[in-house]
């Protein structure tokens, strides 16, 4: 008994020159705006960009992005949604954003599904939006599409950096590449940097709390105008562009 | 449809196959497909023939459907699926992504959404027979 | 086949009186904080209590509470980590708190374990510290303690109303008692409160934004004396103390 | 040891079982237990005898250990557990827990923690012979 659908995602994605994994291993931390936020800049470019919401059972990427009344449509496979120029993926367009509560099988079956019938089309960037924890997701993005390069986002807590040291030595393990991490809702005063070379990461910076965002959810237009993403323009995108 | 999504995925798959066992010549494919997927066999069998080339050009494809059900994880209760309680919308969805029945299905005794799909979910190659 | 494990586990929880889950579908909402200092503010109180961390990839409570060089010993079971008049049980006496990735059979499979072996006594509370989503753990604690009555977290954030709504449906449909929602790192002038009434449960009240919780995390007086504290002591200790 | 832990959780569920299916007396329970377990079967078997009582009281209990095996997500390497491998404490850590051995065992083809226990978790009742 052969499950086909695995054979087919490296095709799927062979039009995608670049895979990019937001993730922390820590929740609340700010993964979702930073990879909303990454791939509207990006767009704005004038990259083709992708996003796919991983996060099943908590999925964000529609509500920051402001999502209405769309739908994926279908031709050979699921074409993603277009919107704001970009192609947005998320299984909010099957759940109608209602109550789903998944266990860890559910969650690879989503995630091989996704990957076999979405139909990305050629894109420069697709970024993918990670759930918290250390789970099916991860490990399944790690063993389906290792050639994906993982961003990571802490925030200055010990209890965030204890997270992402324990996703680092999985990543390491299995030599994936990784950016870097992202400070975020920093200080100036914080020992993360320290903390992250001392693991042999690169340190991105640090973007500040920023009073803004919470108002500017849902709002592209605004969004593209807080502080938190001319930080990310500063301190994501050199580090994306330069390895390419 | 995406029939022809899963088409592809078959045809890849059985040429990864033949590649690694060394067939010559491939005469049947024996797949199941879950009833959850709600594949419309026609098209499917339509996309197969288009696809199939090379090795796989004189095959048959055998599809058999996989009535689906379901197991509750709190109570335990075994139940089937019924497609004719969902409108369009919904059966497009669990059509999709078997797994988003966990939104619009609750176990029938204890209304519970955390349940196992016993069967009916997926696509797979069961058995291929060939010349090597 | 039948797994022994399962019967056992109302037995090992005899004696615990109460059994409060701390939780939201949302990571990075202050559950483990709020988890923490519950359990010892009601340690201080003259109540014999219990934390359990259940986020197993993820575990925070032993760098909260700054548990060090302590183990669970046996007795015809597991004797938690007694610690600041507390006993404490997490995944960390086992992992060394090294990098563990999980998928959700293996999340299911340690739940019952712990609660299968460990020998919590005489308990008033056991206290439950939650991972982010709503996966297996959530659903294992929902199957196998029906009588948990759950605290829900959130903040401001329409991202983190988004998921405990979710986790809202899932407890009412399972008939399982929602303490209500504390509302945390929140402003005065949030819509929260009137989003959670509108949903039918209770709103606890609100948690500032507490400047003294980073370098409280690990030194038990220190946590004491934070704003933190005492907004837990007056918004949720007597929502869980008059319903006994 | 925490074999008085799980002797007990086997008692329990038997007697569910012999109330539910209405034996009179039991005469024999197969047992099997994971070898990722380390359960001591001397002291297991000490434990049980202690606390068999009522229809049980007569009861023989068999114990059969399973050897521990592991298959990797990724690779799909197969390979079995090696104990002398561990330290002391790492053995009790996997004994108490076995899912933690995804701290301290990786896939030796390709060093990914990302493995499943085909076998040698847990303890199960597979046999319970008796007079109804
Ligand atoms: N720099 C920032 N300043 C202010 N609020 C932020 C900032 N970064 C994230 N947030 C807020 O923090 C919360 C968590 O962000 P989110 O992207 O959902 O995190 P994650 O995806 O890691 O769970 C959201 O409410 C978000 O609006
Ligand atoms: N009221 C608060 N004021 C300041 N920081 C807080 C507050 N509540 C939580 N935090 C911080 O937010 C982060 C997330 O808290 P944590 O308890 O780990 O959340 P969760 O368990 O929900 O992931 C931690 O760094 C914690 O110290
Ligand atoms: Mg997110
Ligand atoms: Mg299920
Ligand atoms: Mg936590
Ligand atoms: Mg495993
Ligand atoms: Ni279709
Ligand atoms: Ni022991
Ligand atoms: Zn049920
Ligand atoms: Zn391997």
């Amino acid at each position: 008994m052969v499950d086909p659908r695995i054979s087919i995602i490296d095709g799927r994605l062979r039009g995608v020159k670049d895979i990019i994994v937001v993730s922390s291993g820590k929740g609340g931390v700010g993964k979702s705006l930073t990879a909303s936020v990454l791939a509207l800049i990006l767009t704005r470019r004038g990259y083709k960009v992708g996003l796919l919401d991983l996060d099943f059972t908590s999925p964000s990427t529609h509500l920051i992005l402001g999502v209405r009344g769309l739908n994926p449509t279908e031709d050979k496979g699921i074409i993603p949604v277009e919107v704001f120029g970009l192609r947005h993926m998320s299984i909010v367009y099957y759940t109608k954003d209602k109550s789903t509560s998944l266990r860890g099988e559910d969650l690879s079956n989503i995630l091989t599904e996704l990957l076999a019938v979405t139909g990305w089309g050629e894109l420069d960037f697709l970024i993918l939006d990670m759930p918290p924890g250390i789970g099916d997701t991860t490990l399944d993005v790690i063993k389906y599409i290792s050639r994906s390069r993982f961003l990571l986002v802490a925030t200055p807590s010990i209890l965030a950096f204890s997270t992402v040291q324990k996703l680092v030595d999985l990543l390491k393990s299995q030599n994936i590449t990784i950016i870097g991490v992202l400070e975020n809702i920093g200080r100036s005063d914080t020992a993360l940097a320290k903390h992250v070379r001392d693991i042999g990461v690169k340190y991105l910076g640090t973007i500040p709390f920023d009073d803004q965002i919470e108002g500017s959810i849902g709002n592209v237009d605004k969004l593209f105008n807080t502080e938190f993403a001319s930080s990310i323009e500063k301190l994501v995108l050199p580090n994306i562009l330069e390895a390419r | 449809m995406h029939e022809w999504a899963l088409a592809e995925a078959v045809i890849t798959t059985v040429e990864e196959i033949v590649e690694r066992e060394k067939y010559e010549e491939v005469f049947e494919v024996s797949l199941t497909i879950g009833e959850l997927q709600q594949i419309d066999t026609g098209i499917m069998k339509f996309a197969l023939k288009h696809l199939k080339e090379g090795k796989l050009k004189k095959a048959k494809f055998s599809i058999k459907m996989h009535k689906a059900s379901f197991k509750c994880n709190v109570c335990g209760n075994l139940w089937v699926f019924n497609k004719n309680k969902f409108n369009e919308e919904v059966s497009e969805a669990i059509h999709f992504i078997p797994e988003v029945s966990h939104t619009y299905i609750k176990c029938p005794k204890c209304k519970s959404p955390d349940f196992n799909i016993v069967e009916g979910r997926g696509l797979y190659i069961q058995k291929i027979r060939g010349r090597k």
